[in-house]
């Protein structure tokens, strides 16, 4: 009796865990689906069971829309749903609200993607050319491109780097997913003028370095000394 | 998702049209960004790959072709020339037999480090090429195009107790009462009017009165009372002190007895 | 032989068929998910398989949504994903805002409560003090105001009087519980310098009074002379 019972018992959770389960997923579901930008995870909590476990509930969702015209992407910190890669060629349309990049925008970019935290005068270093002002303020405009703090070196050179919209933009999931990565490490090529056998630094597009100050909040980047230096020229 | 067809559009298409004619080679100089943009273009030229570049051709190459805008009165931006005068110290680091001091960079590790920056900036436009041609958000990919905002709707909860409630009706209600209202003036006996009650009363009579029975017209009005026992009593002392009349108790609690003063003319 | 062939003909051209219903599905969950406004079927079309069977598409794809987060519906001449309506509440915040009632709302809703049946002007000559229309309406926003009829008197003026939501907030049982004029003496509220005429109405928020008429459904109270008074100042 007792162990028919206690199986009977088990039942009866098993099936309620399955209906937390499957509740929570809709939820989840609904949030996503609401929201344009990536959401982190822990936004959804106040509406899901107590304990919910996100990582599975993330699990079997990615999984449902695995094979759908719309897949659950990882983007960062956070997840949303995006239309299917394959079908890109079919739904490609022509952006008409961004103005293409201009070359030595996007190289900018790129730099700023694989060298980050970089500063202006690193950038020029690898471009061998003083970086017009108007280039860096247009990745910011766009949203791709943040100051992150300042280098902890004369003159606390403001320190840039990417933001979670480029990681969205480029369909990223993480910054090391960044094309051709680790060949350019392998090659050596992302670590300055370091010599190729030292140690070879990643992008990161998180948290601080240890050589990098946090911005003030009233600090938007300004430099005194290149403000100068761009004054009297 | 990078192909290199495109990825050579995307490099090539905005540089300026470079060609060659009569042996002379025509480039417009604006059309760089800098000069190891243009190094990199002269690298290009060579059709090997920049690990087997000849860095002293390189040079040679970069210099001739500075000289060129110079027997053309072009002006050069200095960038340009620092590079130049770099590039004429590599070349003769080259090509002169090494002194093996080890202070100084060796004409080897120069054109080891030329390379590198070469070798780094086509990586980064590699790199750039490949970012851009990447699948991109609203162009290939799309996020939900309706997204279904979140209302928050505010409710305003007001907050009044019981008590503020009574309050403001009694309070309102008494400010609205007609203001038809009938002073009462209350009599009040100055030092001054007892006084001259006083003098009147006692007369030019010398005996010895008891004050009570002086007041008694007055102490039978209830709302007088009080203020003709005190007013008289306080002025009866001041005239005692003047020397007008005199003041007699025979007990505690007895009646208070006056009479003008004798001397008192 | 050639009854064999036929078969494992059939079977290609059925399986075919099934990917290519397969991926019009996905083409349409994709176009329906990126589309900013409900989407015509027929939109979609150039995006489909030649001769693609909309009706059997959006069949499908309404029962895959069934009971998901998130349920393909019809809106207009268009479908669109929307939220699942039991799952509403995801997209609707609530913020309270905790205001203290103002003294002129305050003593308005105290009359009400004394006087009812009450007319704005019977309100005003209690006050001595124009009634502005919108203390009335704050206080039946905060539900404790109603608007019970119309006096049967020249102008048909609105009563007012108070509601359920009234006695709960203020913890009364019954509108008579309001103290009455020794009460409200005896708490010391209104001194003892009353005129003798002075009185405290028994205070009503029942059923309509004689000379009331209820509203009609249509009608929302605008008081015609009074709107015709306003104007004319």
């Amino acid at each position: 009796m007792d162990e028919n019972e206690d199986h009977i018992q088990q039942g009866i959770a098993a099936m309620e865990a399955d209906e937390i389960f499957a509740r929570n997923m809709r939820v989840l579901e609904a949030l996503l689906f609401a929201a344009t930008s990536p959401m982190d995870l822990d936004d959804a909590r106040p509406f899901l069971s107590d304990n919910a476990d996100l990582a599975a509930l993330v699990d079997a969702l990615t999984k449902k829309y695995q094979n759908a015209g719309v897949n659950l992407v990882r983007r960062g910190d956070g997840y949303a749903f995006r239309t299917a890669e394959d079908l890109a060629f079919l739904l490609r349309r022509e952006e008409t609200e961004r103005k293409p990049l201009g070359r030595s925008a996007l190289e900018i970019l790129a730099i700023v993607a694989y060298h980050q935290p970089v500063t202006r005068s690193e950038i020029e270093e690898v471009r061998g050319v003083a970086t017009s002002k108007g280039s860096l303020d247009v990745l910011m405009e766009a949203g791709w491109v943040r100051m992150r703090g300042r280098r902890r070196t004369p003159g606390r050179p403001v320190t840039y780097g990417t933001t979670s919209e480029f990681l969205d933009h480029f369909g990223l999931e993480n910054i090391t997913d960044l094309p051709g990565l680790n060949e350019l490490k392998g090659a050596g090529l992302l670590s300055g003028n370091l010599p190729p056998d030292f140690a070879v630094p990643s992008p990161n597009d998180g948290d601080l370095f240890d050589n990098e100050d946090p911005l003030d909040a009233d600090d938007h980047g300004e430099d005194l000394l290149s403000e100068l230096s761009e004054d009297d020229a | 998702m990078a192909n290199s067809g495109h990825q050579d559009d995307f490099i090539e298409d905005k540089h300026p049209p470079s060609a060659e004619r009569g042996g002379v080679m025509y480039v417009d100089v604006d059309g760089y960004e800098g000069p190891l943009d243009l190094l990199l273009d002269l690298a290009r030229k060579q059709k090997v790959d920049l690990v087997n570049i000849s860095v002293l051709a390189l040079a040679e190459q970069y210099l001739s072709f500075i000289d060129t805008l110079r027997e053309r009165r072009i002006e050069i931006a200095a960038d340009y020339l620092v590079m130049a005068a770099w590039l004429t110290f590599l070349k003769s680091r080259l090509m002169v037999p090494q002194d093996d001091d080890g202070d100084e960079p060796s004409g080897e590790e120069m054109a080891a480090l030329l390379q590198f920056r070469l070798k780094r900036l086509e990586a980064m436009r590699d790199a750039a090429a490949k970012l851009i041609n990447r699948p991109q958000l609203g162009k290939e990919i799309f996020a939900s195009g309706s997204p279904e905002q979140v209302v928050t709707t505010k409710i305003s909860e007001w907050e009044a107790t019981y008590y503020d409630l009574l309050q403001a009706y009694s309070v309102q209600r008494e400010r609205q009462i007609p203001a038809e209202y009938a002073p009462t003036t209350r009599t009040v006996w100055s030092l001054q009017d007892a006084e001259d009650i006083l003098r009147r009363l006692i007369g030019e009579g010398a005996d010895w009165v008891p004050l009570h029975v002086c007041l008694s017209e007055y102490l039978e009005l209830p709302e007088e009372r009080a203020t003709a026992l005190a007013s008289s009593f306080t002025a009866s002392l001041e005239m005692v002190r003047q020397g007008h009349i005199e003041l007699r108790q025979n007990q505690a609690f007895a009646p208070l007895m006056m009479r003008r003063k004798k001397s008192d003319g």
